[in-house]
């Protein structure tokens, strides 16, 4: 798989691609389809493609395992972070309305952190998941 | 009570059916997770095609539409989905793991293998 | 269409194919999902569907062998199972309001409160995120709570040291 | 920041916290200080909201400041109250418990990963309990059993693999059907929020999608709760899992279940709807029937001590089935009652036999035999609670028999009430076994030698064979907070 120069070529030029397209999707998801998730997968998935172009050890310098596995973790502690955040200013829990003067803006500067949150646990579960199967068939599971 | 009004509903009833009959009658666990897959698949349509307004467009609110399709459902299978693949990726993930263990992804080899050893660790 | 892949799904022993069959459906998922303006989740389907599953399922066949060996068994009880099913969704489906019934309760009940109040109580025009991440934020919590919970299991189940491996060979 | 309304949110969000936390830092030990310290918060916020509820009534907290139809809602009455405290108390003592049992029974890099499963677990499980939202309670049934599967797939015997996917595969066929049931109510209401689905669905004019609605959730539900012919999941994976998931699972997840089958027939759909329009009653009560009976003769035949239990498990989810089936206000007593004492015994059995596979390494049939010399305080403490599962007066479980006798007798079901009373005797059969093997023969090469369960494993489960004889005589916490669950239950709405 590595000697495949036009793969090689052109996945360098798609990635990059990939990758702002993801955030264009993370960031447009209040004005069309998208959001957190999918801008998720698809980055993800650029990182994935890398991995299957350059294999397994390359994406793994470019994301390695421990910065992923916090990534999991990070989404959600992000998430639950707005939650408290809105405890601790007086609202419910997951209350947006008390994270700004302005309940609107509020509700606005809320769903972004959410998203933000969600994206992360998504590229970071995805790309991990990829990872352990990946890394299992390399080490050679039994009769393959 | 037509059948154009009702279509819809059928059509997910019988994805619905052929995903679970994949479930129940086979035996390879891979198998068995694409069924499973399907199965929940079909709810999608169950929630999001009654929710279609004939003449509505997308929920995303401008000045130039007046109807829309029902955003709710949408909302829900947007987490099914994510759940559905979650449940993927742990059911494939246990199956990686009964093929190393056992030799084998197929429910009744695994099962005369289980019976072999009664003497358990 | 749809139903026609389905079935050959059914027929079909080579998992690849199954594997390859099941991207195609779930396409064609994503474009029954445009044509009914579902275009959020038409996205994610088609992302998920049709890019992660089948990446899975492939590296998972990878790990796995790709043959189905056994043919049916015991076809009898599955059948009669899903004949069962059939019978009672479709008498449930009976009650249910016709397709694009605009007076049916699930578009006069809670819904017009999203679209005529969303977009000024949020600032957020598309009204899937606005519910998605205000309305029932809580819900999606709990969906990133469950990718996360898949991410770690993945991790603890395929992260065994192989001299595990020992210990449960013992027979 | 801490006050006392926010109870409802802190009741799920802390645990739910703790597992990324605990993926953040990956130090074994630093992971179950966490995950305990989370549990026992949980545990303490579970009895604050209870008795908040006895005093107050009905606590609702939206989430996000949503008003109910359209935000989320959290809803804590009699009944949610009273499954919280027994989820929050299992988890509590059995997170103290996990240090030394986890620590014998899986690698010590998993261990973190074990304990941010566990907190999942019960975070997801309290959620469903507490939640008023019918999509929302599929959301942490699914956190609770993708975790659930993972923790059973984790132990050590091979086969533990095969009943994480066992269960894996009919648990998601169940959490399917219960979308299904969902969809089908919400397409003829409109709603999702439970509250308002039982106040719409008295006015929609055709049925047959609300009683298909009806079975799907029923058939759902039943899946995860193990009620007899879909049980087939249940004896693996309470056998193979580590010791402490067993009696957590025992204890908690099937219980959880049955609560929110009573929830669904009581409070969403009315006695109306769930008793006149389908023979759901009739039903219920043949297939518990069914279930005490053959499960607890087949477990009168298993060879291993955990397989054993489980499927007196089995039997005894059909006695909890058999009160809700009963629909009288006895019979729902004896069914949450039951859900509580049964919890408590079951915990307690699965944590002793916990210290027994901590010594012997399996928990055979072989191993018991003169295990009241080696390791007398396991054996007595196995004694008292299987008196409780016998349902010996003096016990917890005496309480719960009782009352389902009173609730039989009261429908003139008089069989059912001479029923309830033999099949305790087959389950005096199964302890005896058991007696028999500990008390009377003696160790073989097979009994563990190695002398008495460390205290880290004996104390925690002493604490719930003590409860097991405390609720016995004091009855006022289990049998008062079932009682008023029970005519909250029928009195008709939330």
């Amino acid at each position: 798989m590595r000697s495949e120069v036009v793969l090689r070529v052109v996945g360098k030029l798609l990635i990059p691609f990939m990758l702002l397209f993801a955030l264009y999707v993370q960031f447009h998801g209040d004005f069309g389809p998208g959001g957190g998730f999918q801008a998720g997968v698809i980055t993800a998935a650029a990182l994935i493609f890398y991995g299957l172009i350059f294999g397994l050890p390359a994406a793994r310098r470019v994301a390695p395992d421990w910065l992923v596995e916090s990534l999991v973790a990070l989404g959600v502690a992000i998430y639950l972070g707005v939650g408290f955040a809105g405890l601790a200013l007086g609202g419910n829990f997951l209350d947006y309305f008390v994270l700004d003067p302005n309940p609107v803006e509020g509700q606005h500067r809320g769903i972004f952190w959410v998203e933000v949150g969600v994206l992360v646990t998504v590229t970071g579960v995805m790309l991990k998941i990829f990872y352990m199967f990946a890394g299992r068939s390399r080490s050679g599971g039994p009769d393959q | 009570m037509t059948f154009a009004g009702h279509y819809t509903y059928w059509m997910t009833v019988v994805l619905m059916v052929g995903g679970l009959y994949i479930v129940i009658a086979r035996g390879n666990l891979v198998k068995k997770l694409i069924g499973l897959a399907i199965f929940q698949t079909s709810v999608y349509l169950l929630y999001i095609a009654p929710g279609k307004l004939i003449g509505g467009t997308a929920p995303i609110v401008s000045e130039a539409f007046k109807v829309y399709s029902n955003p709710l459902p949408h909302v829900l299978i947007l987490t099914a989905i994510v759940v559905g693949v979650a449940t993927l990726a742990l059911g494939l993930a246990i199956a990686v793991r009964i093929r190393e263990a056992y030799g084998s992804i197929e429910e009744d080899e695994i099962l005369a293998v289980n019976g072999s050893d009664e003497d358990r660790a | 269409m749809m139903a026609a892949l389905t079935i050959a799904m059914v027929m079909q022993r080579n998992l690849f194919s199954v594997v390859v069959l099941s991207g195609v459906y779930s396409f064609l998922m994503a474009t029954v999902l445009v044509a009914l303006d579902a275009v959020d989740v038409a996205m994610t389907e088609a992302s998920v569907g049709a890019g992660i599953s089948t990446v899975l399922l492939l590296g998972a066949l990878y790990l796995c062998g790709g043959e189905e060996a056994k043919p049916l068994r015991r076809p009898f009880v599955p059948f009669a199972v899903a004949i069962v099913i059939v019978a009672a969704l479709v008498y449930g489906t009976f009650g249910l309001p016709a397709f694009s019934d605009p007076q049916a309760p699930f578009h006069t009940h809670v819904v017009p409160r999203y679209l005529n109040d969303g977009p000024k109580e949020t600032g957020v025009p598309n009204v899937v995120t606005a519910v998605l991440a205000s309305y029932r934020g809580f819900d999606t919590l709990g969906e990133v709570v469950v990718v996360f919970t898949a991410g770690i299991g993945v991790i603890a189940l395929l992260r065994t040291p192989r001299r595990r491996r020992g210990k449960e060979k013992r027979e | 920041m801490l006050s006392a309304e926010h109870l409802p949110a802190l009741q799920v969000a802390v645990p739910l916290a703790a597992a990324p936390l605990i993926v953040l830092i990956r130090r074994p030990g630093a992971a179950w200080a966490i995950a305990a310290a989370v549990a026992a918060f949980a545990f303490a916020c579970s009895v604050m909201l209870a008795w908040r509820v006895a005093a107050e009534g009905v606590l609702s907290y939206a989430l996000g400041s949503w008003a109910p139809p359209w935000g989320i809602e959290y809803r804590v009455d009699a009944l949610s109250a009273f499954v919280l405290v027994l989820v929050a108390s299992i988890g509590a003592v059995a997170a103290i418990y996990a240090r030394r049992s986890i620590a014998a029974e899986l690698p010590v890099e998993q261990h973190y990963l074990f304990y941010a499963m566990f907190s999942l677990c019960l975070a997801g499980l309290l959620g469903m309990t507490i939640t008023g939202d019918a999509f929302n309670l599929f959301v942490f049934m699914e956190i609770s059993s993708l975790s659930m599967y993972v923790l059973i797939a984790l132990g050590s015997h091979r086969r533990a693999l095969l009943a994480g996917f066992q269960y894996l595969i009919l648990g998601t066929i169940g959490a399917t059907c219960f979308v299904i049931g969902v969809g089908l109510l919400y397409l003829s209401t409109g709603t999702l929020n439970m509250a308002d689905l039982a106040e719409r669905l008295q006015h929609v004019r055709d049925l047959r999608p609300v009683l298909t609605a009806l079975a799907f959730l029923t058939v759902g539900m039943s899946l995860k709760l193990a009620l007899f012919p879909l049980h087939l999941w249940l004896p693996n994976a309470y056998t193979y899992a580590p010791s402490v998931v067993s009696a957590f699972l025992a204890a908690t997840a099937t219980k959880v279940a049955i609560y929110v089958l009573m929830r669904f027939y009581f409070t969403v759909f009315g006695e109306r709807l769930v008793l006149e329009a389908l023979p759901m009653s009739e039903i219920l009560i043949a297939l518990s029937v069914l279930a005490i009976v053959t499960a607890s003769l087949v477990a009168v035949f298993q060879e291993d001590l955990k397989r054993m239990f489980a499927y007196s498990s089995v039997a005894q989810i059909g006695y909890i089935t058999l009160g809700v089936g009963l629909a009288n206000t006895p019979g729902l007593t004896a069914a949450t009652v039951h859900l509580f004492n049964h919890g408590i015994t079951k915990g307690a059995i699965f944590l002793l036999l916990g210290g027994v596979a901590f010594r012997a390494g399996r928990t055979g049939f072989d191993c018991a035999a003169g295990l009241a010399r080696t390791m007398p305080f396991t054996a007595f403490g196995m004694v008292i609670a299987g008196l409780s599962l016998i349902g010996v007066p003096g016990t917890a479980g005496f309480t719960s028999k009782w009352y389902l006798v009173l609730g039989a007798i009261e429908l003139g079901q008089w069989w059912l009430a001479a029923l309830v009373v033999a099949t305790s005797l087959i389950a005096v059969a199964y302890v005896w076994r058991f007696v028999e093997a500990a008390y009377l023969n003696e160790p073989t090469a097979a009994t563990p030698r190695a002398g008495e369960a460390p205290l880290s494993l004996l104390v925690p489960a002493w604490v719930l064979v003590a409860a097991c004889v405390v609720f016995g005589f004091e009855t006022s916490f289990n049998v008062g907070g079932a009682r008023a669950a029970a005519e909250m239950l029928l009195g008709g709405g939330p």
